[in-house]
Order: C-alpha cells, then structure tokens, then sequence
C-alpha cells in the first residue's frame, strides 16, 4: 500500500497516522507538504486530523478551497482511496467530496476522549476488517464535531448504506446518550457515492497500539492494507 | 472600499452557541430575551473602481471560502 | 520622542524608584530618553529582575549529574540516556488571565511553548495548574470556563498534549487567580541551542509575527498590585495565535537541524528588550537593532513600542555569517516573518538605531548587573496551635463525611477541564489525566517521562516550610508511584507583595522547604518563575509554591497504573 | 424587537482570524485586498417597550456578557 498524507499549515495529527498506517502494513507513508505541485502515484491519500490553518473562518474552509485539494479530488475522482480523519474530514467536507457539515459540538465545548461507535457496514474498504455492528473504541480529539446535513442527503446516505460509524453508548446502542457531540443520527463518519472516500471525525490512528489502551483502530487500516497491498 | 459580510446560520440549523447566551443571559437577570443567534461579521478592505464590482467581487469570495452555503446565509454591504 | 521630558511622574509610572532611577543616571551618564527609560524600567521589572527573590532563589540546590542546564536559560534541561534530554520549565500568567481568562491562558501556554522549543526541543507534554475563588461566584465561573478554554484552545491547536494539571478553589484567589502553564519537551543532547549571542558581525535575525502594540507595559504589569482600578484601566491584552506558533515551532525546529544558528531566544514578556538583552549579556557582547527594520502590525509605532511589545510568537536569532539565505526559505516556507534587524557588535552597548539615527544606546553590563536586587525583610510565618479534635463540630456518619469530600470543588472529578484538552495527540500518552503522574513515551525507545504538577496551598499558609516540602514530595511521590525515577523539578513561586515582611515571610520559608527536600531526595531545580504581588486589596493569595517534576522509566512496560485490576489482589499500605 | 451586536476587535488588537482570511483569498487570486478583520454578530430578539429602552438593556448585555473591553468593541441597532 502506497500512501500519502497530506501536510497543511497547522496540521498535526500527521505522526500519528503514518505511524498507525505503518504499523498496519509495514510500509511508511509519504508525507506531503500543501505547496508541493504534484501528488504522488499513491493508492491512498489521507487528510489527517489538526487545526489547518488554525481552524480560522471555518474548520477546514481554507485547506478545502486550496490547490491541493483540488488535485485530491481529481484523484478521488479517478478511483483513489481518500480518507480524512478529523480536520481531515472537515477538510472533505469542505472541498465537496463528501457531503454535509461537521457544526460546533452541541455542549460547545471541545472534547477528548475515548468514544464507543459502532461499525454500521463493513462493506468497504475501509471497514472490511470489522464485522457489521461491531462495538469498537476509538478516541475523539475536536471541537466542531457535529455533522449536519439536511433530511434529504442523511436519508440518502443511510438508503445507499453510506454511514459507516456511529456513535454509541457504552453497551454499543446507538442512542442519545452515545451521542457525545450532537451529530445528527449519531454520524461519525461517512462514505462518499463511488465508495472510495471516507470523512470520520474520530481517531482510529490513536487506537492502534496496546501501549494506547486499544487497538480497536488497527481494523481500518488493515482493511486498507488488504485491499490495497 | 469597505465591504461588511455578515454570515448568519440558516433559519432551521440549531444554533447552540446563540441559545448558550439566552441562557447565559437569563442566567444574569435579563428578561425578555426570546431568541438570540449568534453569526459572523467580517470587514475587507479592499480595491475596487466601484461599489458594483466590489460587491460582486465580495460575493465571489463568499461563493468560493466566507460562506458554506449548506447551514449559512449571507449578505453584504458596501461603503466607500 | 526624543523631546520627551524626563519627570518623577514619568520615572514613577515606569515603576522606578528615586534610588533606581539614580542608578540610571548614574549608568547613562546623562538623562535616559524615553526608549531607554523603558528599557530600564522592564529589566528592572519584578518580573524580569527577580529583584525581590533572586537573593533567596540562590540557595536552591540546582546541580546534579543529570542537569545539563540549570536555572538561568529558557527553560532547564536534564540528561534522560541515549542520547537525549528532557526540557523543561513551568510558568505564570497569573494577571492577564484574570483580565482576559482565554487569551491570557491562551498565551500563557504558548509562551511557556515557545521557551522550550526556544532550547530545541519538541514539546511533547503541557501540564497547568490552576487556582480559582470561590466557585459560588459567578466571576469565579467564568475564569474557569475561560482559562480551560484558552489552555485547550492553544494547546489543541498547535498539537501538543495536555497530559495533567491541578485545580483548587479558595476564596483567597478570589480577587486574583492563578494560571501556571507548564511544558516538557524532547531533545538530542548534543542539540541545545543556548541565548548566549557571539560572533562579531553576525546577523541578528527577527522572525515569527509582527510587531504590534500588544501589552505595553505587561512585564510591569505583571509586578504591580492590583486595585479596583485595574479592571477600569484595561491594559492591553495580547491575542495569542496558535496556529503562527505551530509554524514557528516547525520553522524553528527545521532551522535548528541545520547548523546555521547561532544562538536564540524567544521574546516573551518585556519581547525585543529582553531578548536582545539577555543575548548580549550572556555573551559579553554588544548587539545594533535597526528598528525600522522590525516587522510591524501597525502604522506609525515608535522605537518605544517596538522595544516594550509583548506581541506573542516572535523569536530573535543570532545567524552565523551567511547564513540568512538558507534560514530566511524556511521561515518563508512556513510563511512566516524574517528580518535582519541588526548585529552582534564590540561596543559591549544596546544600540537602536531608528533610519540611522540613534534612539538609544545603553551599556548592557551595567543594566543587568545593576539590577536591583532586594533582600527584604521577612517575618517567619507563626507556628499554628494544634487543633484539639474534641473541638471540631461533630461531623456525622462516615458515609456523610465521604461524600461531602467526594463532593467538594477540591477533591470532584476534574474529568470535565481535561476532557477539553486533547491528551491524547501524538499518540504517546501512556497516563492520561486522573492518576498520579502522566506518562508520555518516547518514540523510538523503551523510555517514558513522568510528569506531573503539585502543591497544597492551604499546607503552606499554615507552615510556609513544610508546605514547600510537602510540594516537593508529592510531586516526587507521583511520578514513583508510576515507576519513575524523579529526575528534577522547575517551580512556579506565586505569592503576594514582597514589600511586606509576612509575604516575604511565607517565599522564604517556601524556597526553604522547597530546597531541603530537593536536596535530600536529589531531585534539582532547574528552572523556575516567580509570580509576586497577587494581591487585590491588600488581600494576598495563598502562598503557592508550585512544584513540576520529570522522571523517567527506562521500561515504560513496567509502568504502574492507579487501579486496582483484579478480584482477590492484595492491597498493600506503604509508608509510615 | 429586534437587536443586532456587532462586536469586533479593537484597532491594534491581534486578529489572527482576519490575517488568515487575508491570506487565503490572496491564495484564491483574489487581488487588492487590503485588510481582513473578523468579528461577531449577535442577534437577539427580545420584549421591550421602545427602542431606548432596548438600546438600554442590550448596552448593559454587552458590558456583562457579550463582549470583553479589554479587547473588544460593539456597536447595537435596534429595529422593530
Ligand atoms: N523559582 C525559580 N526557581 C528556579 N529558577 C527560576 C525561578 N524563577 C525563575 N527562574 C529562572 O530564571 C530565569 C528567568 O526566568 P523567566 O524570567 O521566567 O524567563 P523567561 O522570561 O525566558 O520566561 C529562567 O532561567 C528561570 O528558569
């Protein structure tokens, strides 16, 4: 698997995927700064998790509308794999990728720590590891977590079988209490129409290591080192 | 010229941020208070032979990074 | 500017006493202008003097075989094996948070960032503490909230974790509330910039962001009381930009790989003065700055403002000879400032040139040797009777008292402020918050640091001296009970007015406590700050002697963890 | 009736929000912009008896809550 994570000004979450991608298929990722024209000839590209450009405006706003991510999209267009963690996601959002809006968190407040989702489809690349409902534990690490999107586009994206994590509660129920930041119908990550695009807000790189209290996360990247090899 | 944007959520998106000051504001003693959004204002500064292009300059940057038009409407005001 | 009439109003406002202000004279040779008596008036600030704890903080026990550098850069650095070293210091932004909660602890943490990078070293824990009022206040409420906020804010942002802290509540901070930030970082040992400047000739370099009138005047501010005033007077205070300080940090750690620096420093409080200060005097030189030269936020600054702006994530460099190019398309790179503002000189002078004309030019030894430096009068805090039990109020059943503890703002989970700081970025948290000491790894080896951040004011009102033990042994303690080996401590001194005897009396039985048990447990001090003048009213804080240790496991897989993991285990009780 | 806050940073204060918006449509080719800066608006709608008297008590919201001196400064219009 040959990957590429994107740097931005004011990413910061870049260690850690290239280390969970690495330790899921024992190849090191590339690193790629914004500015740099091209895009490499890569299997997968990853919009990682930070505060590009501070977060300022909007969460992702600024990296969205930059000439790299018009490249990504073009690649994402072509059948590459794209997965954006966090900011990443907001980032994909943003750039119009994926669909909807990740808004403040509904307590306003920025929030860490270990979340329980479960795996609503493991029909994609990057899920097949799971098995379907599977309660897994993975961090969260943001402020604007909140995904919205208007009735029309969330009951499509549950008609084409496009949510892929949901938050939960501790037993793995898809209720309110399990929902630590007010997404709508507990979204926390989502596919694009053509299946090769992931947007999630929360951290599986952060989940993949014992030494991290889990590994919970490994599955994912797995999933893309098996398909991708 | 000086234009103003001002970004507002779209009527219908929870604003959880205006309704955390009707309640702060309640909280301090204030009465009355039915409704309260909080949006986004920003000034620029900026070259233009006239009110008519800078506007659709503005509406431009608006279009393609201020705004996102899925939860946020906008308008702007143009002054010399 | 120039034409500035030197009065005792003006000397006075500068915080400068009839004695001082003759010792200017005296130094100068002549009148100061403006620039210079701002320049005097800032060194000779509590805050960058230590005028009234320099004499005290002397007697701390700061060597070892593991320091590498002690007490006296940005921030101490200790030896932690193969190679590598822990860096580390704490620091307060005590005033500015009770003004503006956010940005003043938004920029607390980025400061105390800045003076560990400034060492080369990637920060790779924040710690805080804390102390607030009353918690029925409203005010109280809204400092918290804010201060969270800004820690979070900041350190969220540019990426580093915020892996423990402490919190207490006491109407004493009512009026005055404490924000202690404090960061360890990671470096090759043999890779350690220092603030010494040398190398005549050598370009001064200005980089990170503009220069705009950010706190003018904050290093005073930081050493004067309080009044009701204060809030009507609404000094400046400055914005913190995280997302600059990311740049800077990576900008400066890509320079630092190269070996083109020199020298630098970072410009906090008291900004291009004490930078260009310091540079100069620790290396015996003198430094030129073309003011003009400063890159500037706004129109029409004058060389006064440029020296005193306390404009946040700036640093100042000496470069070797020719090597500006190559520093200035990293700086680029990260869109980011960079200007050549001046030189390292013979002239043994701060010399500040504004378009080529002189503005001000003051003899750099004399103006750090003859800071003042006070050994006030101190009274020794009276020994407390001891409280007969059958006096106390019956407290009722043992199930009540539990959860009134349980309950109480000092002892409730604080699971609610650091689930607001990402503590888990950078993937190597092995402690998270809520056990004795975090605990980060270190990539690439079997080692972690344990860290952690302690003090019991209410100990130290009542025996400043064992307070200040207690402090260091707690912070010893933690980082043991999680399997490391206590390496050595930086310390946050935050007390009232030093002018009066009783004040005095509590820093100086706390510096006392803090060195006996340092020195006999052998856990140095390696860096510090001191926070003087809590006070409103007349009303000081609790003395509150802040204690931030590092340790170290050779084998982080034997690290020990707080809870209990199985049925039918032994529980075991150490200690006395 | 209704009461729109302006609130924005005061001239000279750090405005890393406006500098970055600058930056960026800079980044997008849009050309002659000189400045950015941004800020907050707050729209509350609430009961009072007249526009003086509404002026009044969202004057007195802002010295409170709404906005820090230290940094900030507002501006209120009130409409019915
Ligand atoms: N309480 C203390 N104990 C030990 N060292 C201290 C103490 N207070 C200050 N220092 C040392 O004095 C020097 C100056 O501190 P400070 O003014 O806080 O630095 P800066 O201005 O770079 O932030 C530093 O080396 C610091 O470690």
């Amino acid at each position: 698997m040959r990957a590429a994570v994107i740097v931005f000004p004011g990413t910061n979450r870049e260690k850690d995927i290239a280390e969970a991608l690495e330790r899921a298929s024992g190849k090191k990722a590339q690193f790629v700064w914004h500015g740099d024209s091209d895009l490499p000839d890569v299997d997968l590209i990853v919009v990682p998790g930070g505060f590009s450009y501070g977060d300022y405006l909007r969460c992702g706003a600024m990296a969205g509308n930059s000439p790299v991510m018009r490249a990504v999209k073009q690649k994402a267009d072509a059948g590459v794999r794209v997965l954006g963690v966090c900011n990443g996601f907001q980032i994909l959002t943003e750039t119009g990728l994926l669909p909807g809006v990740l808004m403040r968190n509904a307590q306003l407040k920025f929030i860490c720590k270990k979340a329980t989702l479960t795996v609503q489809n493991s029909d994609s690349d990057f899920s097949s590891a799971y098995s379907e409902g599977q309660r897994v534990v993975f961090p969260v690490a943001h402020n604007e977590g909140n995904y919205f999107a208007d009735d029309a586009t969330l009951d499509r994206l549950e008609g084409e079988d496009r949510v892929v994590f949901r938050y939960a509660d501790a037993d793995g129920t898809v209720n309110k209490a399990g929902n630590i930041n007010g997404s709508q119908r507990n979204i926390a990550g989502i596919l694009n129409e053509k299946r090769n695009v992931l947007g999630m807000m929360p951290h599986p790189e952060n989940a993949t290591d014992p030494a991290q209290g889990g590994t919970d996360g490994l599955g994912l990247f797995k999933s893309l080192a098996e398909v991708l090899q | 010229m000086k234009a103003t944007v001002t970004i507002t959520l779209k009527s219908g998106v929870l604003d959880p941020q205006g309704k955390a000051i009707e309640h702060a504001l309640g909280a301090l003693g204030f009465q009355g208070v039915n409704d309260v959004r909080q949006g986004k204002v920003i000034e620029i500064d900026l070259d233009a032979a006239d009110p008519t292009t800078a506007e659709a300059l503005v509406k431009d940057m608006c279009g393609k990074l201020l705004a996102n038009p899925v939860i946020e409407d906008y308008s702007i005001e143009i002054s010399a | 500017m120039s034409g500035v009439k030197m009065t005792p109003e003006l000397v006075a406002e500068h915080g400068l006493t009839g004695d001082e202000y003759n010792t200017v004279l005296s130094i100068m040779g002549r009148e100061p202008n403006i620039t210079e008596l701002g320049i005097f008036s800032v060194m000779w600030s509590e805050h960058c003097s230590y005028k009234s704890s320099r004499f005290w903080l002397k007697t701390l026990p700061t060597t070892g075989p593991q320091v590498i550098q002690g007490p006296g850069e940005n921030a101490g650095v200790v030896d932690i094996g193969e190679g590598q070293a822990a860096v580390f210091k704490i620091e307060s932004h005590n005033h500015p948070s009770y003004i503006e909660p956010y940005q003043g602890a938004a920029t607390g943490v980025g400061g105390i960032l800045r003076d560990v990078f400034t060492m080369g070293a990637r920060p790779i824990a924040n710690l805080n503490a804390l102390r607030f009022g009353d918690p029925g206040n409203a005010k109280t409420r809204h400092l918290v909230d804010g201060v969270v906020a800004g820690i979070g804010g900041y350190g969220n942002c540019i990426g580093v974790p915020t892996v423990a802290g402490e919190v207490n509540f006491h109407p004493a901070y009512n009026g005055n509330c404490l924000v202690n930030a404090m960061t360890v970082g990671l470096a090759d040992s043999d890779n350690i910039f220092y603030s010494k400047a040398s190398g005549i000739g050598n370009p001064v370099v200005y980089v990170g962001s503009k220069t705009g009138r950010d706190g003018i005047h904050g290093a005073t501010m930081a050493s004067a009381e309080f009044s009701d005033q204060t809030e009507e007077k609404r000094p400046t205070v400055q914005v913190g930009d995280p997302f600059t300080e990311k740049l800077l940090l990576e900008a400066c750690l890509e320079l630092m790989s190269t070996d083109a620096i020199v020298s630098i420093q970072d410009m906090g409080a008291a900004g291009l003065t004490s930078s260009s200060v310091e540079m100069a005097d620790k290396g015996g030189v003198g430094i030129r700055l073309d003011l003009d030269k400063v890159p500037m936020r706004e129109e029409g600054m004058t060389p006064y403002e440029l020296m005193l702006s306390e404009s946040q994530e700036r640093m100042l460099m000496v470069l070797k000879p020719g090597r500006e190019d190559e520093a200035r398309a990293i700086f680029e790179k990260w869109e980011l400032d960079f200007a050549v503002i001046g030189e390292v000189t013979t002239s043994g002078n701060l010399e500040l040139f504004w378009y080529g004309e002189t503005v001000g030019d003051i003899p750099v030894k004399p103006l750090v040797e003859a800071s003042p430096m006070y050994e006030r009068p101190w009274e020794p805090t009276p020994a407390q009777a001891e409280i007969d039990p059958d006096s106390l109020p019956d407290a009722g059943k043992m199930t009540n008292c539990l959860k009134d503890i349980l309950s109480s703002p000092d002892m409730c989970s604080r699971r609610w402020i650091w689930e607001q700081y990402d503590h888990l970025i950078r993937g190597e948290t092995l402690q998270i918050p809520g056990g004795d000491a975090a605990v980060v790894r270190i990539p690439e080896t079997s080692k972690a640091l344990a860290t952690t951040v302690d003090c019991t004011p209410r100990y130290c009102l009542a025996d400043p001296e064992q307070g200040g033990r207690q402090a260091v042994a707690e912070c010893w303690r933690n980082m043991v009970a999680t399997g490391a080996k206590p390496l050595a401590l930086t310390n946050n001194m935050n007390f009232g007015n030093p002018e009066r005897p009783k004040i005095m009396g509590q820093f100086v039985g706390a510096i006392k406590g803090m060195a006996a048990a340092a020195k006999t447990l052998d856990f140095p001090v390696v860096s510090g700050n001191v926070s003087l003048y809590n006070e409103t009213e007349g009303k000081a804080i609790l003395p509150t002697p802040v204690i931030g240790g590092v340790g170290l496991l050779k084998d982080h897989t034997k690290m020990a963890t707080l809870a209990f993991k199985a049925e039918d285990e032994t529980i075991l009780l150490l200690g006395e």
